[in-house]
């Protein structure tokens, strides 16, 4: 204890000396924390600078061993830098599906050169990530996807469509699920491989949504060459990774609903805009709405806490995340719509400055994609059903 | 009297949908919001409207108009709803033609009406002072000047404000905000001087307008009804206007039940159509089900707005937020169930869950109308 | 027109003259009412008076043709008995199953004979019928019933088990569903046929629900013996007959909601037991949901109507029964809920004066029935699915 | 603090299971019902249950007692959701051990506390007035009379009432009906000259009574607390009751869960089993989601409660709200599921059903604690 004591006062005392002014200040947009990559553009000197300091430490992956660049710090430790970055409102300085994703898959799945090839690049920020997992015609169904790779000696020749490819126009590399058996059953004939994304055959194509522009592309592969090296794991085994990767996504998604902790409560903005009749929220109907919500919210809250703790005791039930997603982002579907329902019309402008140009109907359309990306709710409900309670069988 | 159509308004009905199908169609909109149309609509549309006579189906005959009741014009708002098309019909036909009827003096209606009808004028209400539908509180003050009036604040959410000639403006005469008494009506022309109107682009990409008055000067005869006595007609056109309402998102959680159902009629997934699927099964025909209420107590507000019924009010509330209630349920049902492909722009989907929220909001939401309904049950 | 007011006139004297004071107070209990048939105790003679003065006239059936005799009435003639009826408070002279499910069946698929057996003995109340439907394993899935009947020339001998035979304690003749071929794919075996109950083999046991006592029972048939000339229709064609007379179940259930028009709203018990504050109901979260309910409640009386006036109209949908079956009872179950929200403990007491020994709480519970009988809501839900929007093709 | 039970409490939690369902399962309660017990639980199980400690879980070790806490306590009363034994436990070994222990004086903890633990007293809190949980209104007023005081009213709904050795009443010394100021809280043997208690039979067959005070004199020693002051102690105990009510339906919300699942494995309808169906299957996994909020908030609460969180009384309301809206959920879903069968007596599904109601119902229903929710914080 004593030992992370002092861990936490050399941590403040360096944070405090490198952590530059401007990566201070909560970010607003996008460009404001790094995505890394060669197609990023800094927002400004120190932006590069909190990468480069933050990176040299390992400390853009403080969990992971040093041998490849990580900060092989120990889960207190992690704990301890988190919370002295919280102190001082310290930008995480890289965010990544290198990060998220495709690291901790290759941490675990990859091979010795595979790890040293690339882990080092994800934690400086050198190379940005994306994935390809969905097709036009296989969304929830993903093990159905048809992109084909021909074995062709020492490389993969793939052919195939993907969508849903976020960033795919900014980033350097995919990991991918690719059909490298196609007379196996559906779940045995699936590979994971990596490819360069600048190379010809690679077609990018971004895809609007209802609720305006967004990161997601479509992404064509003609004749697309991926290394015979850059096989991760075994050929044909890679339905397990993707598993994997797809348990990681749904935690990820669930969790953003927690992210709201940080803005005023409902409740508060509701007082704000609908005001007190007889000491209580003017519009009864909604105030019984913003309650049930509010509760549901906490309750949400204290499951994703309770399920962390049981994981941590080794008492977990396995499985959490689908309820975890499912509940999470049917409830932020459900704040969204109240939102709605407390800022009135102003809050389905559109354009112009007063409306900040749209954000808050941007952002409630957007919401409508959370139970819909990474697995739908049915998907999660499919899961738990068979999977928890050990339905399915006729 | 029978819940059902009589056999003109099934025709009207009929004619609509084939007219808005084939001239103006989602693709209509879609085109208007990406050209960033500055007027929002097409006037030659809104002509054919006229020559169709729409624009007429609430006027008295004696104006010159159809007095075809508001069930007929519920049938084309119904059929509006399928099609998304941008129009005055509503600001105008419904709201204006409605307002100007129930307040105006003699003069005024021959010479308005009769402008409407032509598809010559455009009229916009302008009664919203903020975000959240609060009729009695103005935002304009109205102060005597000379023998006419100069008017003072601001109006939010007018719509088609920017495209209309004349405004219906309510402000403040007498009293505080929050007052039903002192609050008149008054007709405010497009270029009067000290007006400024700045266009708003909502999430439907259905017209809207800010409308500031500085200092805007009208005559004695910009005076719609008597002075202080404005928000009884105010009243009865908000009813008006929200059980059209009703009737648009009928038609579009209509629209949109029919092409979900559809889509799982085609979409395969492990191997199956998705319609297949019991769960999806259930929630669909949970869908019907409520549209099926849905439809009843839109034809019966229709009605009750013909006949003048004493319960009026109590039907416009239920009719407002049970149809609002259900077209959110099946336009969410519907992003859903079309999955990935149901958030992108390319579908029309997203189109429908915009003007659904936007219609629900316009005249007080469902939960609006939820307080109101209890209130007028005295609990 | 003239006709109908002179019948109005006539009618109105008529009642005047002969509906005896007893038969003008509102029923209470389930004995109130005459079932008729030989078991039938009269709660006094003007029970009996009343059933039989309208049972003479046929006005117990008022629309069934008067050769069989009923009453004869046009569909306007019949409407103004019962308003004349309702205008002094008449209780109607006999409820019964012969008059709601088998009377019209004969009359539809009977035999010329069988509608002089019986359609009379309908009318005047003289026996009283009991259905057998469902099975222990074929509840939902009535169609896989298996209680054979085996054609012994001139009669079929019936073995197997029914349940929730209402009433089958005091019937006199049961309608029954048997497998008359088990060969036969399930909905093509199937008949129906009719026996008298007053017979060996016939064994009744009352099931006790969680509301209390009730009228359904077990019915355990043992070599029972129904006449060849007691099938009705075509022998293995039952399954037609099942599906007019479920129909007909589907709109007396849905309809049950109804009936609760004649007692006070449930608002106006909110505000009784509840009191206002500030001028609305104390509790903002049971006004909510009271008047979602009641928007709910007057949507679907007003579909109820409509659906009777577009099938006036010739506009019917057709299989409307299912959607107003699963609405009405999903509606009337949250309205009992919202009567414990509203009377708290006490509408929970179970027995003493001062709780009307327990007629809430028993209620409540009965109506958790509602939406399991006549056919599930589930089972509602799948024929929308099925016959309505065209799902169900893989 | 983590949100899991450490090692004493989960083994706490699995004698409780195997103790409970081995000697008082859902048969027992059935037989007491339907054998019309006087006493409407067994003394004997009773007495086991102190044996093994429960009535002191609760208790200062300076008493006698485990000093075990909330979260202990908790465990018990899941697993007697599970079985819904009935007996003294929530009466007693809760409610009144927690208001003598914030109450009483060191004499009445002396006299009162040894006597629970050892299950020779039985004690009922005689706090409601009417039907509705309305804790500052009192129904009983007590008046100066000599050197102690004279108790007039009646009370309602008074678990165990009828089978208590001593009752604690909270009645009216000073200020109005409503007034949180001026209730003092009473300590009254059963056999009192004056007092008349009425069994009544609740749907969920668990001891409820009427208690009826006609001028009842008691001593100046009755007194639990100071007088006029009794509201906060009565406060603090309605939340450690809550607590445990909301922990007792998570146990029936679990059992009659995993009893419909069981039988969906087992039902076969139109040739497959009912577990088979997706649009059951979705039901039952959303039920699964709700159950795990459930936990979360019973789990938080409990801790609360031995930890004395600032957020108590919020926590408090989301337990006992979320929890009756789960409860309420699984046994109205755990009836439709089961068809026909879960309508008969002879299973067990409708006692659970008819516990949740009773249980939700007790000291305040969802609806009660959504208002206290919004309440504290403040819209």
């Amino acid at each position: 204890m004593a030992d992370l004591e002092t861990f936490r006062t050399e941590t403040r005392a360096w944070l405090e000396a490198n952590c530059p002014p401007s990566q201070r200040l909560p970010a607003e947009d996008f460009e404001d924390t790094c995505w890394g990559g060669t197609k990023w553009r800094f927002t400004n000197p120190e932006q590069k600078q909190w990468l480069e300091v933050m990176a040299e430490r390992g400390w853009t992956a403080p969990e992971w061993p040093t041998e490849y660049g990580g900060g092989g710090l120990s889960r207190e430790e992690a704990k301890i830098l988190n919370q002295e970055m919280a102190r001082i409102g310290a930008r995480a300085p890289l965010f990544s599906m290198g990060l998220s994703m495709i690291g901790p898959a290759l941490l675990k799945y990859g091979s010795e050169e595979q790890k040293r090839q690339h882990i080092p690049n994800i934690v400086a920020g050198k190379i940005w990530w994306c994935q390809g997992y969905s097709e036009p015609n296989y969304g929830s169904d993903l093990a159905g996807l048809q992109t084909r790779a021909e074995d062709k000696g020492d490389h993969y020749l793939i052919n195939g469509q993907k969508v849903w490819t976020s960033y795919a126009n900014l980033a350097d590399w995919m990991f991918c699920l690719v059909r490298t058996d196609p007379d196996a059953a559906k779940h045995a004939g699936i590979s994971l491989v990596l490819f360069d994304m600048n190379q010809p055959g690679v077609t990018v194509k971004p895809i609007r949504l209802i609720s305006g522009k967004s990161p997601f592309c479509e992404t064509f592969l003609d004749n697309v060459r991926a290394e015979k090296d850059q096989l991760v794991g075994e050929v044909n085994k890679g339905w397990e990774l993707a598993s994997y990767l797809l348990t990681h996504e749904r935690e990820m998604i669930g969790n953003m609903g927690q992210s709201t902790a940080i803005v005023k409560s409902l409740h508060e903005q509701a007082v704000e805009q609908v005001g007190l009749e007889n000491g209580v929220l003017a519009d009864s109907s909604l105030r019984t709405d913003i309650t049930r919500w509010a509760m549901d919210d906490m309750a949400f809250q204290l499951t994703a806490e309770r399920i962390g703790d049981e994981s941590k005791a080794g008492q977990g039930t396995g499985a959490a995340s689908s309820m975890l997603k499912y509940a999470g982002t049917e409830n932020n579907k459900r704040r969204h719509e109240l939102l709605l329902g407390i800022y009135g019309s102003q809050a389905l402008a559109w354009e112009g400055e007063a409306f900040k140009d749209g954000q808050m109907a941007s952002q409630w359309l957007r919401t409508k994609g959370n139970s819909i990306e990474g697995g739908t709710s049915e998907i999660q409900l499919n899961i738990i059903s068979k999977r928890i309670l050990g339905l399915g069988e006729k | 009297m029978a819940l059902v159509l009589n056999e003109e308004q099934q025709m009207l009905k009929e004619s609509a949908k084939g007219f808005l199908q084939e001239t103006a169609p989602v693709e209509a909109l879609r085109k208007l919001r990406d050209e960033r149309d500055p007027m929002g609509y097409s006037r030659e549309l809104w002509e054919q409207m006229a020559e169709m006579g729409w624009s007429g189906i609430l006027v008295d005959e004696a104006y010159g108009g159809l007095a075809f009741g508001h069930v007929g014009m519920g049938q084309v708002m119904e059929e509006n709803g399928r099609t998304l098309t941008a129009s005055p019909l509503f600001s105008t036909a419904i709201l204006g033609v409605s307002l100007i009827s129930l307040a105006g003096s003699d003069a005024q209606k021959s010479a308005l009406l009769p402008a409407i009808i032509e598809g010559k004028l455009v009229t916009a209400l302008a009664i919203e002072s903020g975000s959240r539908h609060r009729p009695a509180y103005t935002g304009v003050q109205a102060s005597s000047s000379g023998e006419g009036y100069r008017l003072s604040g601001e109006k939010q959410f007018v719509i088609d404000g920017h495209v209309a000639g004349k405004l219906i403006v309510s402000a403040r005469t007498s009293g505080a905000e929050g007052d039903q008494d002192g609050i008149s009506l008054f007709l405010v022309d497009a270029g009067t001087a000290g007006l400024e109107i700045e266009r708003v682009i909502m999430a439907d990409s259905i017209n809207s307008a800010i409308v500031r008055f500085k200092d805007v000067e009208v005559g004695a005869d910009a005076c719609l009804g008597p002075v202080d006595q404005g928000f009884a007609p105010l009243q009865q056109v908000l009813d008006i206007g929200n059980v059209h309402l009703a009737a648009e998102l009928l038609g579009i959680a209509q629209e949109v039940f029919e092409r979900t159902v559809q889509y799982m009629k085609e979409r395969r997934q492990y191997g199956a159509l998705i319609g297949s699927y019991q769960g999806l099964q259930h929630r669909a025909a949970h869908l019907f089900s409520e549209i099926e209420l849905a439809k009843s107590v839109v034809i019966k507000a229709l009605q009750a707005l013909d006949e003048g019924s004493d319960d009026l009010r109590l039907l416009v509330s239920l009719a407002k937020a049970k149809v609002g209630e259900v077209a959110t349920l099946a336009t969410n049902e519907a992003v859903q169930l079309h999955g990935g492909i149901g958030m992108t722009d390319e579908l029309e989907i997203g189109f429908f869950m915009k003007r659904a929220r936007v219609a629900e909001q316009v005249f007080g939401d469902q939960r609006f109308h939820q307080g109101r309904f209890a209130a007028l049950q005295g609990y």
